[in-house]
């Protein structure tokens, strides 16, 4: 199965690197942006058969490792 | 003292730090693997090391945080035991929950090597008892996420108890946003547990400890540890 | 039975790189049509990059030995004596077109490749630096280019965990399709465990070992050998990404199976990857070598027997290993977290045998892969001799302190601190001389001794007068590495060029390596590694002829060496060499006057050697208390360094009658040093001078917080430091592009 | 305006961080994950009024800066 994480950090968790990107797009004339916020995204591959399965399988993952979860909040998404 | 230094996949100032610990207390430092369990016995102070453990993938020090020696480390922690992490090893301390916070790219978002000044804000800790309170040293830095952030809480807290041991100062030793590059909140450079046994700091007072090769300021730093030890 | 698909016609053949004449000569090698896996496999053996057609005869006019050398050019690095049972292995290599495309991965992969090549001779590297050409600071690429470079360099040294000590970085217009980076490796092995890559014993495994194989650059050396295009954006998914954390992995596994005695032969996987290495391996041991391309750990599903051969996929290793020593090597890679898998064996055909899915897919004769590729005596047209200036005939700047000013404040005299804080320059606590003096200064184990190492080449010269700014570069080199208080041992040189296939450019190539050649001769400087990257040019427009030179020399005793900071106040500066005022191609001409013009400044070899040993030895005699060569910029822009390294000022005497002043202060005559003496050391300095017949001249003092030159306001150092340090800072700050 | 940009690796392109995630996972004895291939998200708000000036400059921004298009895909969503 497939799946995809997305781990972005919490409200109100400083995130200079938003920042920057923020300023270079706005350097860079690309009008209208007013904020920016940067996350991740993991293209997971699973052996397991059933979306339960895999949904836990991740969850697992993230607590233990993908996301941070003083600063971030994870999503699972099973594709298929 | 007997020191031992746990080496990841990816640490590379391992041999930076063991040697800095010989020059200032003629002994040798115990290399202990990360997929090791166990410490090696009478181990008085832990060392995590600089470097990119598993390349820093994900987010710095968050795979290295979950190696099997981290239970030993912990263990080590809550016993009292010293726990000194510098720079990668202070980002593992805080991925690990040993230390609150966590350490983002820096606010220019580039990697720095370069000399800092650092203000010792008090002297009665294992890690600074060779210092004056308030003193100032310069130390190297080279990192590239070593942007100091928690809570509000937390970092309430942190400065409440005295747990910030250096802040990122100018060389008079003032607060300026111009010298703390890479953007820290309240300029932390260093920070400790609660009992003071544990200490993250992102400079590398290992580089600064040799007259051979450049600047000494560092040693005091390690020369405190074998103090307190040796005190212990 | 060889699997004859695709069926080869003229324009595959072509789209591979090689000439018609070539293919017949590869056809009528084999006796037979190559099958399409054939056609790869020579296409990557006989590209320029990995044959040195055009060079090759050249390059063996260059001095390679001294008995200090261990190993010269022809394998992963050269290797020099150091004593106390060390070498020294060295080597400097280009990735330009990969990182013109993708700056970042561009310059990773440069660095690990280089770093690769140090330790697969068994040695751990210690230092790396870079030479960089970027275009004109106002083209819309450049500022995105150096980013992506600067970065991509440190992310893999930094990671690695080797300190990336020095190299130098210049701008012209002349690089804005073709930027170079240029990077080099130095590392310190035991005299006696140095590994090399030929294979000896029949039907013995060879091992892969680290990274898996995908299907990364495939035809990356064939982009290495061809001009760019309009459309060679577009060839993007062939530049590899660099991964620095299996590099670490590797370099400790890989020591620890030679450490274990384990090793037999063993080759990286750089250009051109398993084709490359595997071949190399047979034919430096007249050997065959058979491989079974279903062993080799791939990351990719469905890779054919082609891409496999010709993939780049980086952080890979090829070995011969004793059999009885197979299992533990195997033990140590695994603890390391890599791949390990035996793919082949050596046999006693001298045939080059790949098979695939139970198909022969190549069955070359191994030797002629490398000996019979083509070989060319390129016409060349010898460039024309340029006038050279008169002093006088150059305007005078408004002031001195003013053309001095804009000097130190320029793109390429600027400081670059803005880059060599992006690389951990401080790792292994060994760097004595950080980046911004004349060489870096790197510590052996624990000291006293040390090893000095810079990059060099002033290409305005080479353009010029291809033969003198070839002897300039090493001149410079060794200046360099003398002004701190080294013996210079060797050098490694990475050749950047345009398109051989023009006789000017050609013409330019062959005066650069002649000048080369005998600069090395006459400094016992001989060339123990190096690379050759031509065309680099884009619409017929190449590059300025870009020979780097990496130097590399020995300090027996750290508390007699050197470093250009004034120390003090009071002190008596010193010149040596003779001031003729040559202002042909200096930088004042170019960059106050906005000409490039004349002919560059001759270089004297006998007067090099006659000033340097001199200099040295007054700096190992502990006689003077700072020592910087003079190159760009020439004496103001030297002093003005010394004194912004320290803070210290000095008050400076008028120039010699019948000299322009800013031919004086900025002409760029070769073979002078600028040195600082404590009076009571000047009546010992002098008499050595006046010993050996070498003109030197005392020309100031320390003195205070400015620079003052007769006739001039006086010049706050502190006022110089600003300008020096904030052109590049703010000039990466403009909008990215 | 909300949007997200996801940018990913394009096939074939080495993933170190991804492999390195991979082998965490599976030393942490989290069962059933094949492969995890990393990449980003940024999440912008646009001041622009309508879709389809979100759309394009998020697609101007990703070909600028967001994207390093020789090794990398990208895709816009505009959220609302
Ligand atoms: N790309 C670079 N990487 C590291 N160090 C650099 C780079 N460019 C310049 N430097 C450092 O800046 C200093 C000045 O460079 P350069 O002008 O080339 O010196 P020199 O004239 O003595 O050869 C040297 O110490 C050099 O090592
Ligand atoms: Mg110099």
């Amino acid at each position: 199965m497939k799946a995809r994480v997305t781990v972005t950090l919490k409200n109100g968790v400083l995130d200079p690197q938003g920042k920057a990107i923020e300023g270079a797009l706005r350097s860079l004339g690309v009008a209208g942006v007013e904020s920016v916020r940067q996350g991740k995204v993991f293209d997971v591959e699973l052996s397991v058969k059933d979306k339960p399965a895999a949904e836990a399988a991740l969850k697992n993952a993230c607590e233990k490792l993908l996301a941070n979860t003083v600063i971030e909040n994870y999503r699972v998404e099973v594709i298929g | 003292m007997k020191s031992a230094v746990v080496v990841f996949p990816g640490s590379n100032r391992e041999g930076d730090v063991a040697r800095a610990i010989e020059l200032t207390s003629g002994r040798k430092s115990e290399m202990v693997w990360h997929a090791d369990t166990s410490l090696p016995k009478g181990t008085d102070l832990v060392v995590l090391p600089g470097g990119f453990s598993y390349g820093d993938y994900l987010r710095c020090g968050a795979i290295a945080a979950r190696a099997p020696i981290m239970d030993a480390v912990r263990e080590h922690a809550n016993k009292g035991g010293l726990v000194l992490g510098i720079c990668n090893g202070f980002q593992i301390l805080c991925e690990s929950g040993l230390l609150p916070g966590v350490l983002a790219r820096n606010a220019k978002l580039k990697f720095m090597c370069r000399e800092v000044y650092l203000r010792i804000e008090r002297s009665d800790t294992p890690w600074s008892r060779r210092y004056n309170a308030g003193a100032v040293i310069k130390v190297p830095v080279a990192h590239g996420e070593g942007n100091y952030l928690a809570d509000a809480e937390t970092i309430a807290r942190l400065e409440g108890e005295g747990r910030v041991l250096f802040r990122y100062v100018s060389p008079e030793g003032k607060l300026d946003p111009a010298w703390n590059y890479n953007g820290a909140t309240n300029a932390i450079a260093g920070i400790m547990s609660e009992k003071l046994n544990v200490l993250g700091l992102m400079p590398h007072p290992e580089n600064h400890v040799d007259p051979a090769v450049g600047p000494t300021d560092g040693r005091g730093f390690f020369e405190s540890i074998k103090a307190a030890l040796e005190a212990a | 039975m060889i699997r004859n698909e695709p069926k080869i016609t003229p324009e595959l053949v072509a789209q591979h790189g090689l000439k018609p004449d070539e293919y017949e000569r590869f056809r009528n090698l084999i006796g037979r049509e190559p099958s399409f896996t054939e056609l790869g496999i020579v296409s990557a053996m006989w590209n320029e990059h990995c044959s040195y057609k055009s060079s090759k005869v050249h390059l063996r006019t260059l001095p390679v030995s001294a008995p200090w050398v261990i190993q010269g050019p022809g394998e992963n690095a050269g290797v020099i004596d150091i004593g106390e049972g060390l070498a020294c292995v060295f080597k400097m290599e280009s990735h330009n077109h990969p990182s013109f495309i993708e700056p970042y991965q561009g310059a990773t992969t440069g660095v690990g490749g280089i770093l690769r090549d140090v330790f697969t001779m068994g040695a751990r590297p210690v230092a790396c630096l870079n030479a960089l050409r970027f275009g004109d600071p106002s083209h819309p690429k450049t500022r995105s280019l150096v980013a992506g470079v600067v970065a991509g360099i440190g992310g893999y040294g930094n990671s690695f965990g080797v300190p990336t000590v020095g190299g130098s970085i210049g701008f012209h217009s002349r690089y804005d399709g073709n930027i170079l980076v240029n990077a080099m490796a130095v590392g310190i092995a035991k005299t006696d465990s140095i590994f090399y890559a030929k294979a000896s014993g029949v039907g013995l495994p060879i091992v892969y070992l680290g990274s898996k194989t995908g299907r990364d650059g495939i035809h990356g050396a064939t982009m290495a050998s061809a001009e760019f295009d309009e459309n060679s954006e577009e060839k993007r998914p062939t530049v590899q990404v660099g991964d620095p954390f299996s590099e670490k992995l590797l370099l400790e596994a890989c020591l620890e199976i030679m450490r274990k005695g384990c090793v037999i032969a063993i080759q990286d996987m750089g250009a051109a990857g398993l084709t490359c290495s595997a071949v190399e391996m047979g034919a430096k041991g007249d050997l065959g070598v058979t491989l079974d391309l279903n062993k080799v750990p791939t990351r990719e599903e469905g890779m054919s027997a082609y891409e496999m051969m010709l993939s780049e996929s980086q952080e890979r290793m090829l070995m011969v290993l004793k059999p009885e020593k197979e299992k533990e090597a195997e033990a140590i890679f695994r603890k390391w977290g890599l791949d390990f898998a035996v793919v082949g064996h050596t046999t006693d055909t001298l045939r080059f045998i790949v098979q695939h899915g139970g198909d022969e897919m190549a069955n070359l004769p191994i030797k002629e892969l490398g000996d019979e590729a083509p070989e060319y005596k390129r016409p060349f047209t010898e460039p024309k001799k340029l006038p050279v200036l008169d002093p006088a005939s150059v305007p005078a700047p408004s002031s001195i302190g003013d053309a001095l000013k804009k000097l130190i404040g320029s793109p390429d005299l600027c400081s670059k601190r803005w880059v060599w804080e992006q690389y951990d320059h401080l790792i292994l606590n060994n760097t004595v001389q950080r980046p911004g003096g004349d060489a870096a200064v790197i510590r052996i184990e624990n000291g006293p001794r040390a090893l000095a190492m810079c990059t060099d080449v002033t290409p305005r010269y080479c353009e010029a007068d291809p033969f003198e700014g070839g002897k300039q570069a090493v001149a410079e080199s060794w200046r360099n590495l003398t002004a701190v208080g080294a013996r210079p041992l060797a050098v490694t040189d990475n050749l950047n060029f345009g398109n051989p296939e023009r006789p000017e450019i050609m013409g330019q190539f062959v005066g650069c390596v002649r000048g080369i050649g005998e600069a090395c001769r006459a400094l016992d400087f001989p060339v123990v590694s190096g690379n050759v990257s031509l065309y680099n040019e884009t619409q017929g427009r190449a590059i300025l002829p870009t020979p780097t030179i990496g130097g590399v020399g020995i300090i027996e005793d750290l508390g007699k060496s050197a470093s250009l900071a004034f120390k003090a106040e009071g002190e008596t500066i010193l010149l040596i060499g003779e001031t003729k005022g040559w202002l042909g191609q200096s930088s004042y001409l170019a960059t106050v006057i906005g000409k490039e013009e004349g002919a560059p400044p001759p270089v004297d070899l006998a007067l090099e050697k006659k000033n340097g040993d001199l200099v040295r030895a007054l700096i190992t005699g502990k006689l003077v208390t700072a020592a910087h060569d003079l190159s760009d910029g020439g004496l103001l822009v030297a002093l003005a360094e010394m004194a912004m390294a320290s803070g210290i000022g000095a008050k400076l005497d008028a120039p010699p009658a019948g000299l322009p002043a800013h031919a004086y202060w900025f002409g760029e005559d070769q073979a002078r040093y600028v040195l600082t003496a404590t009076p009571a050391n000047l009546a010992a300095i002098e008499a050595r001078a006046k010993a050996t017949g070498i003109i030197l001249t005392r020309i100031g003092a320390t003195k205070g917080k400015e620079l003052t030159l007769p006739g001039e306001h006086p010049i706050l150092v502190q006022a110089l430091h600003a300008l020096h340090e904030s052109w590049l800072p703010a000039y990466m700050a403009g909008p990215a592009g």
